[in-house]
């Protein structure tokens, strides 16, 4: 008995997009009770049939064509009184960034009751009560105190524990779940996905979950379809499709996931290439004349070797202190005390001058391939203002960058062109390129490839992989990923609250972790079973 | 309690910053040209040198530079504003008789322009590109461009001296001896033309602003929520966008409130309402030191006033700020 | 003659105090001038008339003046006023009145016989003195108010206390002065009128407006601009006079700076004279009021005479005379007087005239304290100013011209810098001659000299029209005009 | 689409660069349509306009041509106009990148010393420069840029502290570059976009506020400008209306032109804000 049929589906994009239909010709239905994952790149359309569902579509976007019946009728074609009366009583939706989707303003237990509200359930004064039932029901902590809370006093995992409540008000037959887990952390996705399947236990709703992360899909789903281009590429039930992939497209998609497969250690050659001593930095946040800074330890004691030609990962969930480890090594962020020797520098008691000479030899690679390139400047002064800077003839710093941009796969006539012509992918090896134009001993990638896309974090990593063959590169890679992390790195480190808690050679580490916190980190892998059954 | 501690650490901020106000008001001031003494000797159309240095002597200006500025720093340090030699007045009596004018003005122009300018607002951004938008988009854009004077020349031109429906000046009929409704209502007729030109221009720039918010935060993720939850349009603009949008107008308001005390000297000077910002201009060409200084300590006290209510109102509609400490 | 009734003038700009012994310009005395009173008032012929004095005697010799003091005088808190307070008034103005000092330095002593007699004698024969008693020149203030206190910071200049027909009631600052008839005037059935507004509109627009809605009943002379004038007077119901200016006969010119620049050269300055239209300024400018003058004296102020060198609008003149003196086409500065758009249109028209001519003009602007701090620093090349003329060319005429009134820091004396002593003892002997005839023969000659010299360019003898509504009657009974004119005049309803 | 071809597809900044252009072109040509200057006085006082054959305006209380009083006075107003933003610019945007780009103290100094001048009512602190400086097109110039730089800076410093939290910058500095090299070449022309739509906006405040001191009769008596032509002709406002109107209308056009084009240059310039505000 399906809750959900839908048939032949065309979503039309304004003009000037990149393509004429963000959806095209697609069917599918969903039967009560079921968990269908919706996977595919970044693009492909998921979002916008969601929000066609929904009737929700931005302006200038359209649907062109096709069928969705609910309950009886075509949701598409319905008034929008009456799509409104579904909205959030019989199909609710949860959305990806549980940040902003909160109106900031109002207090957690309004915006649930809300809900009653809008369909004009309950008594206003009952509507309270059922807000703070509902908030019990998804598991948040006092929820005498969440009820009160703004959505700035809760973590991004409660928050989107609140979305789901919310969603959850009016039991509704249908929920629409747009990548409700991107955003969190590992552990957190973890509670969260554990929610959604007990909740689909008690309430036995169906749930359209889209995501493009296979671990999630391998978790929760029952059945799977795959999208590409705004076209159905593959469907089936989730064991048929991670196992045995028909579609070309799906197959690449699951080859370039990293696997959880563990490699064996690598042998790591002697000479250290960056050593750090007891490095402390601490944060005092707010505070003024009269009121006490809080005070967020987020490099506590921490000390740590890379050897030349090695790859440390380092792990640890958000917040944890990865990314200001990364920085104050490349002394972008200042560490008040401790040492950080580099080729027998300490780069933490230079002066700002004596730096500016010694700093080519740590380089970064930074997360946001949108954000870490200058969007007036052309390539090629991206990659030689560095050089230039350092003494190296205008030239030589060009032949150089040229030859660098055919290193990484981009060919030389590229350096003429802005950042924005390029994809992020792209953009990241540009990222990289530039750093090398330094001819660094050391580069630290901060979560160099969590903003890509699978396929293309698959390439970004045979690049480093193969540069560090070339080059002898030392690499410090920050990760959240504790699957990149398995695939790329001779040995791992797990920081938890600003403190080294765990490191060893990646098997040691992921087979035989020893401290507690990597335990549960790794346990909250999604699809973990399935990563190893794949082996 | 936070918000005790942040006020009083405000107000401890704000009386340093006045206090150097203050002293750069002084040399500001008395770097123009002229002094009190010449302009008094100069009006009464006869003075000899020596009725010039009594007067001078008499306003302590035969004292060194240095010395006039301590003794003034010295004054306000203990709160007391001078003495106007040439209105023969305590600074502080002159400013307050004319404080209530210039507030009564600028407050109504202020919450006339302010409501009407959000709500124009509202409706334009809830027609975006429509007949309705344009229409208030130009008009806003209009009253934006219009010299505020000159808008209050025409006023009167039309409503006062062609139709004869409101007095074309001053604060009230003088001398009619109304009291209580009455003499509220009289000042109530003398108010609406001064307050609609002064508010005029500021209507625009909240109506602008309200508009280009609204449509900001009807793009946020938020605002799709709600449109999920199922709520009429009607209520995600009240209770979502437009509590939202407001945040920054009321900055601006603040900002704008604080100025206003001192900015009307236009307004008050076509329409001879007896206020400050008219007691300011006429005090600078009589150079009447004190007096000048203590308007503008007055009004950068306000402007303060202001910016600490801004605060507080911001915190009434933002819970996120001065919790987080 | 009715009595009762209201009346709302204007007063402009507000005044900066009303203690007329303390403060002499122009709004207060306009406004004061109900409340205090001299010993004597003047006619339109500039006739001494009775005020506080009701008779007085000048000796032959010219060398005693003795006044009869009015009786059942009170002052307006009910303490009668007596002789006593006139001596105490000749010391407070010797600290406080320039205009009162210079005066009174002929006199060598006061005294009271009696409660109700004055008796002034003088150094030597002074023919002007009889023309300083008016109250703006020597207005009575009350003894037992000021003696012994310091008088700037007496808390009583704010609620003034005369013997005049109007008593103070309210000072609303920046809106109105209120004042009411003072029932215990000596003059019985006097005043007439019960209460008076003084309406401070800063905007000479406003004011304009104030009088055609009614608002205001009385627009006294410089009200408003010019411009309006002809207007207003054709609306219904509306009168207007230039009469009441004859006591202080203003009298605009231009200071051309006699020590430096192209000004110091008396060519230069004749050429400023021919190239002036001081006709079309009067015409467009003034709106037709006004005479353009001779010389240094009105024709309203006594000892005019007309019998001097005449400078007619004569552009080609001005060039030859440029032309003989070499001008190079150094640019002048001119600077207006900050009293309005009038004046900031005539000193546009002169810029047009001068460089009609060929001489380049910078105009320079000062608000009014700019104006004080250069005219009397002399740093100007032109400037123009207007004074009043208080009835006898030895009280305002001749402090512009004569050498020893050159002094730096002050704009009302020989700003121009002047220097003729042949002329200069001229003015001497004519003060102190008693014989009017022979007086009159010294004014002349006096005129002749200084006409021909140009130290000035004289611009214009303003006419300030009073406008206002019918129903006021004597509104205008003396030489003095609206500030001691209140006393007499009636309303009809 | 170029930022360009944005512009001109927005009919309003359309309509505002041909009235600005306009206005620049009377203004230019001034001396060659009018040789006798906007001061001579060519015909009888108070004509009305469209009476007389070449006064198409009509003349003013001394009989000046009030359409060379128009065409001279354009020239003040975009002067002074274009020259305190220069000047605004200049102070503030040094200040606000400084400011914005070391943070801490300098950056605490800086707001202290911007927030000062915010204290004092703007209208009523160009008023007093004025007044002490005298006036004079240079003095009126100068007071306006005085109070004009404020904002500027309180804007480049919050831009400039956006974009020194990208991470190109960081990248810059991991390169070695100096830190005026940073800020100069790699934060400031990010940041120039909001500033020029900021300064066109301003362009359209100095004139208005020009024309308040000139109404005031705190206007350089020397030069003709619109606000001196509307507060010279209040006085006859009841006999000649058209004498202040003419100058308004050009007032209004003239800053209305320019805020006309400084929404096109923001739509322009951020197209993502502005898909939406457009109409
Ligand atoms: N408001 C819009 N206007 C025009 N095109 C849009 C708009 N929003 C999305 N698109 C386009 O529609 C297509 C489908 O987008 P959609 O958001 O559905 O992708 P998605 O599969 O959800 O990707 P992601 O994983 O990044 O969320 C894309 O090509 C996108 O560029
Ligand atoms: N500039 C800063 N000022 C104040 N606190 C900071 C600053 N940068 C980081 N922190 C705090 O320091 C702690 C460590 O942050 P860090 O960015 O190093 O974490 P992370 O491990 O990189 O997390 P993520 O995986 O989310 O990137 C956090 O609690 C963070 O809030
Ligand atoms: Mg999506
Ligand atoms: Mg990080």
């Amino acid at each position: 008995m399906s809750v959900l049929k839908i048939t032949d589906l065309s979503i039309a994009l304004p003009q000037g997009a990149d393509r004429g239909f963000a959806v095209q010709q697609c069917s599918y239905e969903i039967a009560a009770g079921e968990i269908l994952c919706v996977v595919g790149e970044s693009g492909s359309g998921k979002s916008m049939t969601a929000n066609a569902l929904m009737g929700l579509l931005p302006e200038g976007v359209s649907v062109a064509g096709g069928t969705a019946y609910f309950g009886g009728k075509d949701i598409l074609t319905v008034s929008e009184a009456e799509q409104r009366a579904l909205r959030g009583d019989r199909i609710a939706m949860i959305f990806q960034e549980p940040m902003t989707a909160l109106n900031p303003l109002m207090r957690i237990g309004d915006q649930i009751a809300e809900v009653f509200e809008a369909h004009k359930r309950h008594r206003p004064a009952e509507r309270r009560q059922k807000a703070l039932e509902l908030i019990r029901e998804v598991q948040l902590p006092d929820p005498e105190k969440i009820v009160r809370a703004y959505p700035f006093q809760l973590s991004g995992g409660q928050r989107q524990r609140a979305m789901i409540a919310m969603a959850l008000a009016l039991e509704p037959e249908l929920l629409i779940a747009d990548e409700p887990t991107t955003a969190l952390d590992v552990t957190t996705q973890a509670q969260i996905l554990k929610l959604i399947l007990d909740l689909r236990e008690r309430r036995g709703m169906a749930v359209m979950f889209i995501t493009h992360d296979f671990g999630v899909v391998a978790e929760i789903a029952d059945r799977v379809i795959v999208m590409r281009y705004g076209e159905i590429v593959e469907r089936g039930s989730a064991v048929e499709v991670l196992e045995n992939p028909q579609h070309d497209y799906t197959k690449r998609l699951l080859a370039a996931i990293p696997s959880g497969l563990v490699p064996a250690s690598t042998e790591v050659a002697k000479a250290p290439a960056l050593e750090i001593r007891n490095l402390k930095k601490t944060y005092r946040i707010g505070g003024g004349l009269f009121r006490d800074a809080r005070v967020v330890q987020a490099i506590n004691d921490v000390s740590l070797t890379i050897a030349r030609g090695e790859v440390l990962g380092l792990v640890g969930e958000s917040g944890s202190g990865k990314s200001t480890l990364g920085r104050a090594v490349v002394r972008l962020v200042t560490p008040e005390s401790g040492e950080i020797i580099v080729s027998g520098t300490d780069m933490a008691a230079l002066g700002e001058a004596e730096l500016r000479a010694v700093r080519y030899k740590v380089q970064m690679v930074f997360q946001d391939p949108y954000a870490s390139l200058n969007p007036r400047h052309r390539v090629m002064r991206a990659l030689t203002d560095g050089p230039i800077a350092k003494g190296v003839a205008k030239e030589k710093a060009r032949e150089r960058a040229r030859a660098l941009m055919e290193t990484v796969g981009l060919g030389a006539d590229a350096v003429e062109r802005y950042p924005h012509e390029f994809s992020g992918g792209q953009r990241q090896r540009i990222g990289i390129a530039r750093a090398l134009a330094m001819d660094p001993e050391l580069i630290i990638a901060d979560e160099a490839v969590s903003a890509l896309d699978v396929s293309i974090q698959a390439q970004v990593l045979d690049l480093l992989r193969d540069l560090r063959r070339r080059f002898d590169l030392s690499i410090l890679f920050i990760t959240h990923d504790l699957r990149v992390a398995a695939q790329l790195c001779d040995r791992i480190a797990v920081m938890q609250k600003g403190k080294l808690v765990e490191i060893g050679p990646v098997s040691e580490v992921f087979l035989n972790p020893q401290h507690s916190y990597t335990q549960t980190l790794l346990a909250a892998v999604p699809g973990g079973g399935w990563g190893k059954a794949a082996q | 309690m936070a918000i005790a501690v942040a006020i009083f650490s405000r107000l401890l901020k704000a009386a340093i910053t006045l206090l150097a106000i203050a002293i750069l008001n002084f040399f500001l001031v008395h770097a123009a040209p002229g002094d009190p003494a010449t302009v008094l000797a100069g009006e009464a159309g006869a003075a000899d040198p020596q009725m010039i240095a009594d007067l001078k002597a008499r306003f302590g200006l035969d004292q060194p530079f240095y010395i006039q500025l301590a003794r003034y720093v010295g004054n306000i340090m203990t709160l007391d504003l001078g003495y106007s030699f040439r209105q023969g007045q305590p600074v502080l009596d002159l400013i307050m008789e004319r404080l209530p004018a210039t507030l009564i003005l600028t407050l109504t122009a202020f919450w006339i322009s302010l409501l009407a300018g959000v709500a124009l607002g509202v409706a334009a951004s809830a027609r975006v590109g429509k007949f309705t938008d344009t229409l208030i988009t130009g008009a806003a854009l209009l009253f934006y461009a219009t010299p505020l004077y000159w808008a209050a020349l025409m006023a009167v031109l039309v409503f006062s001296v062609q139709l004869g429906w409101l007095p074309g000046f001053g604060y009230e009929t003088v001398g009619s001896g109304y009291g209580g409704l009455a003499r509220a209502w009289d000042i109530l007729k003398h108010l609406i033309l001064p307050a609609l030109t002064l508010g005029l221009f500021f209507m625009a720039v909240y109506m602008r602003m309200t508009r280009a918010s609204m449509l900001e935060v009807a793009q946020q993720d938020f605002v799709k929520t709600a449109k999920a939850k199922g709520l009429a349009p009607s209520i995600i603009r009240r209770r979502h966008i437009l509590r939202n949008a407001l945040l920054p107008v009321v900055t601006l308001a603040g900002l704008q409130a604080g100025q206003l005390v001192g900015g009307a000297v236009l307004t008050e000077t076509v329409f001879a309402w007896p206020g400050i910002g008219r007691l300011m201009f006429e005090s600078l060409a009589a150079r009447d030191y004190n007096t000048i200084l203590g308007v503008f300590l007055v009004s950068a006290a306000m402007v303060i006033v202001f910016n600490i209510i801004t605060d507080l109102v911001y915190r009434l509609i933002d819970p996120r700020i001065g919790q987080k400490a | 003659q009715q009595d009762g009734g209201r009346l709302d003038l204007i007063v402009q700009p507000e005044p900066p105090g009303l203690m007329l012994g303390l403060v002499q310009n122009g709004p207060t005395q306009m406004v004061a001038g109900q409340i205090y009173e001299g010993l004597l008032r003047y006619n339109q012929d500039l006739e001494p008339q009775p005020s506080l004095a009701k008779e007085w005697e000048i000796s032959d010799d010219g060398m005693t003046y003795t006044f009869k003091l009015q009786e059942g005088v009170k002052w307006h808190d009910g303490e009668p006023f007596s002789a006593a307070d006139v001596i105490f008034t000749t010391k407070f103005l010797q600290d406080n009145h320039a205009r009162f000092r210079g005066a009174f330095s002929h006199v060598e002593s006061v005294e009271a016989p009696d409660d109700n007699t004055i008796v002034i004698h003088m150094k030597e024969p002074y023919g002007p003195f009889i023309n300083a008693f008016e109250a703006g020149s020597m207005p009575i203030v009350p003894k037992h108010i000021y003696e012994g206190t310091d008088y700037a910071t007496n808390e009583m200049n704010n609620t003034p206390i005369g013997t005049g027909p109007y008593t103070f009631v309210e000072w609303e600052k920046g809106s109105f002065i209120h004042l009411k008839k003072n029932p215990d005037y000596y003059l019985d059935g006097l005043p007439h009128i019960d209460d008076l507004y003084y309406r401070v509109v800063p905007d000479a627009a406003s004011r304009a407006v104030a009088f055609e809605t009614g608002e205001v009943d009385v627009l006294p002379g410089g009200a408003i601009e010019n411009w309006d004038v002809a207007r207003l007077t054709k609306m219904d119901n509306v009168c207007s006079t230039s009469e009441g200016w004859e006591f202080f006969a203003p009298h605009a010119w231009m200071w051309l700076n006699n020590r430096e620049g192209p000004t110091s050269n008396k060519l230069f300055r004749k050429a400023v004279m021919y190239a002036l239209d001081r006709e079309f300024v009067k015409d467009v400018v003034w709106n037709g009021f006004g005479k353009v003058p001779t010389g240094p004296v009105s024709s309203k102020t006594n000892f005019y005479t007309d019998d001097v060198p005449q400078y007619p609008h004569d552009p080609e003149k001005a060039k030859e005379l440029l032309k003989e003196m070499g001008y190079d086409g150094t640019p002048v500065r001119l600077l207006p007087l900050p009293y309005g758009e009038t004046w900031q249109r005539w000193a546009e028209a002169v810029k047009q005239n001068l460089e009609e001519v060929g001489i380049s003009v910078d105009i320079d602007s000062a608000d009014v304290a700019g104006w004080n701090e250069k005219t009397a620093n002399w740093d100007y090349d032109m400037a123009f100013t207007y004074l009043y003329q208080y009835g006898d060319p030895a009280l305002g005429v001749a402090r512009n011209y004569i050498e020893s009134q050159i002094q730096k820091g002050s704009p009302w004396n020989n700003v121009e810098g002047y220097v003729n002593p042949e002329v200069d003892a001229m003015w001497e002997a004519a003060a102190v001659e008693p014989d009017n005839a022979k007086r009159q023969d010294m004014y002349t000659e006096i005129q002749q000299k200084i006409v021909e010299d140009v130290p000035v360019a004289w611009l214009l003898e303003i006419e300030f029209p009073t406008i206002y509504r019918c129903e006021v009657k004597n509104l205008i009974t003396t030489g003095i005009g609206l500030n001691d004119g209140l006393r007499d005049a009636w309303i009809e309803q | 689409m170029t930022f360009w071809k944005r512009f001109i597809t927005n009919r309003g900044a359309l309509f505002g660069l041909a009235i600005l252009i306009a206005v620049l072109l009377l203004a230019l040509l001034a001396p060659l349509l009018f040789p006798r200057g906007p001061w001579a006085m060519v015909q009888r006082p108070f004509l009305v306009p469209f009476s007389t054959d070449g006064l198409p305006l009509g003349t003013d209380t001394l009989g000046r041509d009030v359409l060379a009083g128009l065409v001279y006075g354009a020239r003040v107003s975009l002067l002074v106009g274009l020259v305190s933003t220069v000047m605004a610019l200049l102070i503030g945007v040094p200040l606000g990148a400084l400011a914005g780009f070391y943070g801490k103290w300098v950056d605490e100094a800086a707001m202290r010393f911007t927030e000062f001048f915010q204290t004092i009512p703007n209208f009523a602190l160009a008023i007093v420069l004025v007044a002490i400086l005298e006036p004079s097109l240079t003095s009126i110039t100068i007071a306006i840029a005085i109070v004009s730089w404020p904002p500027v800076a309180r804007l480049v410093r919050a831009e400039v502290m956006s974009v020194t939290r990208r991470e190109y910058v960081d990248a810059a500095r991991l390169a070695g570059l100096s830190n005026m090299h940073i800020l100069v070449r790699q934060v400031l022309p990010n940041t120039v976009s909001p500033i020029i739509v900021m300064a066109s906006l301003m362009v359209a405040t100095a004139i208005l506020l020009e024309s308040s001191l000139s109404f005031l009769g705190l206007g350089d008596p020397n030069i003709m400008s619109w606000g001196f032509q509307i507060g010279a002709a209040r006085t006859v406002i009841r006999s000649a209306w058209w004498l202040s109107f003419f100058p308004g209308a050009a007032i209004v056009l003239t800053v209305l032109a320019l805020n006309l084009i400084g929404e096109g240059l923001n739509d322009a310039l951020n197209p993502h804000l502005s898909r939406k505000g457009r109409s």
